[in-house]
């Protein structure tokens, strides 16, 4: 565990920071190996190792292993939605541009919605989640690994097939929100507007269980003495969110089963001269859809909260507060749906309730903005890429957080609503509020995740073009949807007046891809020439950093102990840890909810194909139920044994067994 | 250097719990959220279709039949009570009592998904006849998913009792079982009243 | 006043940043009645109050931020709180103020905006079809109905009401110079008001996504004196206007006798049907297409010969009529005045 | 002999993937395919002379559904409905059934539509063009479930009359039988 300590950006020489620390004198040393432990870590790494090769591959339910996988996948269906966002602003740039058709066009700002928001926000957020929250709540391991696994596949399975359509030319092409009836039977045939609906399926049972994972992690796998006022802010944020999509998500996965029944089998869930209606999908959708922007948001303030007090060398301000905010902000998100319904026959007094909910919401989110101020202001900050991108969060989200508060307003809304003002709204707030803490906390936890540093030169040309970028792309089109520029739209007038400035808006757009494709090549450069990071390159506060980086498959040698809500700056010069966990099987502990006593030990399941089958099963069951109802019962008897298979004791380890005389057999 | 410092020793600590000490109770608690949303969303999209009919059932359908789902509800009462013993039997790691316990189960289980079949006839309306149709089917059609996993999860901790590997471990699934029996049958009354009988007055 | 001189500035701001072609009038910024107004007024407040928040807050940040660069702040401390919390609690009060006024200035325009229907109002009924309007002018008295298409015709200065309805999917009616957009859906009707106050053409596009051609579905709405409205509604009561001469005669023959006749109505006439626009009074509209194409005889036999060229997508089929024929068939539809 | 397997399940694979394709192009603009259809069109194999070997001709949005459905909507623009009902048959004859009067081929519906037939059936080929005929044809077979089920229209927004084209079963035609039946 040797490490090249001078290349962490942090400690340059001369630097006042690399002199001894009176508080936290051991902040940049490492736990030193005796023996034993060295004994300890060989017969860990064989019980908790993922088998060699590919089938160790598929077989492998290790958190690390799938939140890597995760992230990855997450990040090339963003590069996707990014190239049809492109393509899109290609075709925009001028008027009457005869680039993309408008069948290829709808197919793709559907595509670009649904993928950036299905495909790559949730997913990526929870991804995050999964590798990161239990390394910062002390667990070997997330609670349910082979569920883990099997959300993974889903996802993966689910991302595949809606591409594969879509380059069969079925991709959907009724927008990501998929308002009926053109979604409908009637003004959508053939099996666009189904792959789509199904691709939700796949996506919601994953986001189900990363969110299901997650929260029980976190409220049951914690080290002991992470009460639940020491839980680190990125834990709580991913925890708000869990709760979020739990409660959410059933709403579109059941909207789309019944968009999915209408088209499929005549039922009238949708269809107006049978007593259906239109409206009870977009009641359906925002349910679900409103939430769906915080779940998204809420995990990158997480990531804020953790960047913050390592750059600042302060403890994030108003801790009690920061957290009351973040579940504020999740209970409140539930009662804002109708304001994407403005425009619809709402009556006045329910428009007047969301309005005054849709407004403040702001408040907890404002509330956390002066607590980083106050942070920061009461710190030493550090100017290294992770903080750039926070700092340029502030710039770029306080724009988008306030448009947002007008667009609250239903007499504006009704001028704004389905404008490029809300084009330029969503993205200040989803790239400035999401997107750039996800690549601040990209470039911070990058080292945990690869062992090495990004190259801080490049980390800050990055910045700084997506920053200009992003502001030249979308601030312009606030502009633009006042001056009557509506969504969705794949052509325009020369005489609207609207070209200069969606040519400015399609420039704006090549910068952005320049810093990601910088931001690629760092990724790839970094890999394998970056500085070797070490356990604890920033001296950051929280658990993760107390692992090796990247962490060995057993994430933690022994349970560690916390003491404080910035254990590692309080720690000195002892680790505290319990000892006692088996290491012949893969042995975890499991602790109160509220104190975080050690409660009992619970054994983390091996690693098992059989997730990756159930999931594969899973795929067959949901494609085929698109082209005939018989695919249900086909898909439910394929996955049956798997399913059983899956939970169906394990016969290599039969350690705790029942005698069957009342009593425990403890080998 | 920094060094370990052992401050207390675990390897004393139980490794099977019950209740909502356990993980599994608390991924149990999960999913009957999740379901829970399901079913909730499938009950008021019901009633949101219902400001669009003047009379409900709309005619010329029927009033929904009481008989066969009745009976059915009476038969969830009956098998909480069987699952109560069971659960009983599981804290207290009474093999034998668990399995003839699992063993009735499963077959209430079976008898509750043969009777789900007449429950959709006894609603006397099919999917594609009105968006009535459509919503009552949905809702029966969500919870007969969780009834179905729930019957065919309860066979297979029969059959793993009679044949398989007991471990000690799954006394306490066996009682996580037991919770998400309660919540399926629970939550089917709700969803009873407002199809089966609502209508009558609504 | 200060606060319009600064409105006025910023109008002209962004008409430079659009590089205003001045082609159309379709701009929220530029209102030319009183909802639009209104709803301008409370955009011009917010924006200005947003600017504000958004520079205290940023100065803030860099005063922080630059704080911090002092070296004799310690390494690592905990974090004081006498100050910092005095602070957080006033910005915290400042925003919920601030929200507040915004809430309530909402709720005051959206009052504002309901308080304008009379009875004795112009009745409008706009059906959004895929991808035209069709509008219908209500009048108690049946001779007195008025249908046209994609162009409404209104008085200045009276108001409006606009009856929204749907025959296939959800479509959005959106004037932004004069109002904020009213939903079309299927199975419900939607209303709103408008008025104009100065005389004018204020175009408007379909702000729901409705599918191929969501984006060639414009609406003009054409605000004029009171005598002049009225002169052009009893010309469209009139019937179409009959040929008057031998090219005229042939084009209403090629009308009738082609698959024009199926599709379109020219009242006075066999034809009949009711799947696209009327046209009875085609010559008098001065765009084709929805808006799309202005209205001059070329693009008119361009749009006949070849729609999906235009409009891929759109209902109408492609139409093969031999080159005198369709000459004259344009002649008697630009005829239609 | 597992690489065969191999090449047939890709060559499988591509199949439906090109079927996928035709399913769902949307060619706004392409020009009336088949344009002497209705003049080549046989009613029926019972004619003078030596029995005409039955070739099944291919009606070319028969696997395209976007324009199988634009079909539908022209079969109630047109008032299809209004004679033949959705299917069932009114004054004219039922077309979701087995049988099939002037033939069930393609070409001999397309004839059908395009030169009308005795007893009602008005000719519609001066009123429609060949393409939107083509496409009524595709309809029409999707009625009596001769048509992929992934590729016939399912229900419109209406009052609901009956389970959809998508859900018909498909009806083996009787032997064509031209005469005055009806």
């Amino acid at each position: 565990m040797t490490v090249a300590r001078d290349a962490a950006p942090l400690r340059e020489p001369g630097d006042p920071m690399t002199g001894p620390d009176p508080v936290a004198p051991a902040i940049w040393e490492e736990v030193e190996l005796t023996e034993e432990d060295q004994e300890l870590r060989k017969k860990l790494i064989r019980v908790w190792g993922d088998g060699p090769g590919l089938w160790g591959w598929i077989r492998s339910t290790s958190h690390a292993s799938i939140g890597k996988r995760y992230v990855v996948t997450a990040f090339i269906f963003f590069l996707l939605g990014g190239l049809e966002a492109g393509m899109m602003r290609l075709q925009l740039s001028r008027p009457e541009n005869s680039f993309l058709g408008p069948d290829r066009y709808n197919q793709i700002f559907t595509m670009h919605g649904t993928t950036m928001m299905f495909l790559f926000a949730v997913p990526v957020m929870v991804a995050m989640g999964l590798y990161l929250v239990p390394l910062m709540v002390g667990a070997r391991e997330v609670a349910f690994s082979r569920l883990n696994a099997y959300g993974y596949w889903v996802y993966l399975i689910g991302g595949l097939f809606i591409y594969t359509q879509f380059f069969l030319n079925t991709g959907p092409d009724t927008g990501w929100f998929a308002y009926v009836p053109l979604s409908g039977p009637e003004f959508s045939p053939g099996k666009r507007v189904d792959t789509w609906a199904q691709m939700i399926t796949f996506t919601e049972i994953a986001a189900l269980a990363g969110a299901t994972e997650i929260v029980i992690t976190a409220f049951k796998h914690r080290a002991p003495g992470m009460s639940l006022n020491r839980i680190p802010l990125f834990v709580w944020a991913m925890i708000t969110t869990s709760f979020m999509i739990i409660f959410a998500m059933p709403a579109v996965a059941t909207g789309s089963q019944f968009l999915a029944a209408d088209r499929l089998i005549d039922t009238h869930f949708f269809n107006h001269a049978e007593g259906g209606d239109a409206l009870l999908w977009q009641h359906l959708f925002w349910f679900f859809g409103h939430p769906e922007v915080y779940i998204i948001f809420m995990p990158a303030l997480g990531i804020i909260s953790s960047i913050v007090p390592t750059f600042t060398r302060r403890p994030i301000f108003g801790y009690p507060v920061m957290v009351m905010a973040l579940i504020t902000t999740g209970f409140m998100s539930f009662g804002l749906w109708v304001h994407h319904m403005f425009a619809t026959p709402i009556p006045q007094l329910g428009q007047s309730f969301f309005t005054a909910a849709s407004t403040m919401i702001a408040i907890p989110t404002g509330v956390q903005i002066f607590c980083w101020i106050a942070t920061i202001w009461a710190g030493r900050p550090r100017f290294a890429t992770p903080l750039l991108f926070v700092l340029g969060f502030f710039f770029t989200f306080i724009i988008g957080g306030l448009s947002g508060v007008m667009i609250a307003s239903v007499a504006f809304d009704q001028q704004a609503h389905d404008t490029y003002f809300i084009v330029a709204h969503l993205h200040y707030v989803l790239l400035g509020g999401a997107v750039m803490p996800l690549f601040g906390g990209f470039y911070y936890w990058f080292p945990k995740f690869t062992g090495r540093l990004m190259n801080e030169r490049m980390g800050k040309w990055n910045f700084w073009l997506f920053f200009i970028g992003v502001n030249v792309t979308f601030f312009p089109m606030h502009i633009l949807g006042l001056e009557g520029m509506t969504r969705r739209i794949y052509t325009y007038l020369p005489e609207t007046g609207w070209g200069p400035l969606n040519a400015l808006v399609s420039g704006g757009a090549v910068l952005i891809v320049a810093s990601v494709a910088l931001f690629i090549f760092n990724f790839f450069r970094s890999l394998r020439h970056g500085a070797v990071a070490g356990d604890n390159p920033w001296g950051a506060d929280t658990l993760e950093w107390a692992t090796a980086s990247p962490p060995e498959p057993y994430v933690f040698l022994y349970p560690p102990v916390v003491q404080s809500r910035n254990p590692l700056w309080t720690e000195g010069r002892e680790r505290p840890v319990f000892t006692g966990l088996r290491t012949d099987i893969r042995d975890t502990l499991v602790t109160t909810t509220l104190d975080a006593t050690p409660d009992y030990r619970q054994n983390s399941p091996n690693p098992t194909a059989w997730p990756f089958i159930a999931a594969l099963a899973t795929g067959v069951m949901f494609i085929s139920a698109i082209f005939t109802a018989w695919g249900l019962v086909v898909g439910s008897v394929l996955l049956f044994f798997p399913l059983v298979k899956w939970g169906w004791p394990d016969r290599h380890d039969q350690s705790v067994r029942y005698s069957g005389r009342g009593e425990i057999v403890e080998k | 250097m920094k060094r370990y410092k052992a401050v207390g020793d675990v390897s004393e600590l139980p490794s099977v719990v019950f209740g909502k000490r356990a993980i599994t109770w608390w991924g149990t608690l999960m999913f009957m959220f999740i379901e829970g949303m399901t079913v909730a969303v499938c009950a008021a999209s019901y009633l949101y279709i219902r400001k669009n009919f003047h009379d409900w059932p709309p005619p010329p359908t029927p009033l929904p039949s009481l008989l066969i789902p009745t009976i059915g509800v009476i038969t969830m009462l009956v098998s909480i009570v069987v699952m109560r013993r069971v659960q009983k039997a599981a804290e207290a790691l009474d093999k034998p009592a668990v399995t003839t316990g699992l063993v009735v189960m499963a077959l209430l289980g079976m008898a509750l998904v043969a009777l789900r079949f007449f429950d959709f006839r006894s609603l006397n309306t099919h999917w594609d006849t009105d968006a009535y149709g459509s919503t009552a089917w949905a809702s029966v059609a969500f919870h007969s998913t969780l009834l179905f996993f729930e019957a065919i999860e309860t066979t297979v901790f029969a059959v793993l009792a009679l044949v398989g590997p007991w471990e000690m471990k799954h006394f306490s699934d066996a009682e996580d079982n037991a919770m998400y029996w309660y919540f399926m049958c629970g939550i089917w009354i709700p969803v009873y009243v407002l199809l089966f009988i609502l209508p009558r007055w609504l | 006043m200060l606060h319009r001189s600064l409105q006025r500035a910023l109008v002209v701001a962004t008409c430079f940043l659009t590089a205003c072609v001045a082609g159309f009038n379709e701009s929220a910024l530029r209102p030319e009645g009183p909802q639009a107004g209104r709803i301008g007024s409370l955009w011009w407040f917010m924006f200005a109050v947003a600017a504000a928040v958004w520079l205290i807050v940023n100065a803030f940040l860099v005063w922080a931020v630059r704080r911090g660069r002092r070296r004799d702040l310690p390494l690592i401390e905990p974090t004081g709180d006498a100050p910092m919390k005095r602070s957080v609690v006033i910005g915290t009060g400042i925003t919920v103020l601030i929200l507040t006024v915004f809430l309530v200035s909402d709720i005051a325009t959206g009052h504002a905006l309901g308080s304008m229907p009379r009875k004795d109002a112009l009745r409008i009924e706009v059906k959004g079809h895929q991808w035209w309007w069709e509008v219908n002018y209500v009048d108690p008295t049946p001779g007195r109905m008025v249908t046209t298409a994609n162009e409404i015709h209104i008085p200045v200065g009276e108001p409006v009401q606009i009856i929204g309805t749907s025959p296939d999917v959800i479509h959005s009616f959106w004037i932004p110079n004069l109002q904020g957009k009213k939903d079309l859906i299927p199975g419900h009707t939607t209303s709103t008001w408008l008025r104009a106050d100065t005389a004018g053409v204020y175009r408007g596009q379909c702000a729901e996504f409705c599918g191929a051609q969501h984006a060639k579905m414009i609406a003009l709405v054409i605000a004029e004196p009171r005598d002049k409205f009225e002169a052009w509604y009893n010309s469209q009561l009139d019937s179409a206007k009959a040929p008057s001469d031998s090219v005229t005669t042939r084009g209403q023959q090629v009308f009738l006798k082609s698959a024009c006749a199926v599709c379109h109505t020219i009242s006075g006439t066999r034809a009949g049907g009711r799947i696209g626009p009327v046209l009875s009074h085609i010559g008098s509209r001065t765009t084709l297409a929805s808006g799309w194409l202005r209205n001059t005889p070329g693009n008119l036999g361009g749009w006949i010969v070849d729609p999906q060229g235009i409009k891929p997508g759109t209902k109408m089929p492609p139409n093969n009529i031999d080159p005198a024929d369709l000459q004259a068939l344009i002649t008697y539809l630009e005829s239609l005045k | 002999m597992s690489k065969i397997r191999f090449v047939e399940a890709i060559t499988a694979l591509a199949a439906l993937a090109l079927s996928s394709c035709e399913r769902e192009d949307r060619r706004f603009r392409e020009e009336p395919p088949a344009a002497n259809a209705a003049s080549t069109a046989t009613l029926s194999p019972l004619q003078p002379g030596p029995t005409v070997r039955e070739v099944k001709t291919h009606s070319p949005y028969q696997e395209n559904a976007y324009m199988v459905n634009e079909g539908k909507a022209l079969f109630n623009q047109m008032n299809c409905v209004g004679c033949h009902a959705n299917g069932g048959g009114g004054m004219g004859p039922a077309l979701m059934d087995d049988e099939w009067i002037y033939g069930n081929d393609p070409q001999q519906i397309f004839s059908s539509i395009a030169q009308g037939r005795p007893n009602g059936m008005p000719a519609w080929s001066g009123v429609l063009s060949n393409d939107q005929i083509w496409r009524l044809v595709g309809y029409v077979q999707s009625m009596s479930g001769q048509l992929r089920k992934d590729v016939a229209p399912t229900r419109n927004d209406d009052m609901f009359s009956g389970p959809s084209e998508q859900r018909a079963t498909e009806m083996k035609p009787k032997k064509a039988n031209p005469g005055p039946s009806h």
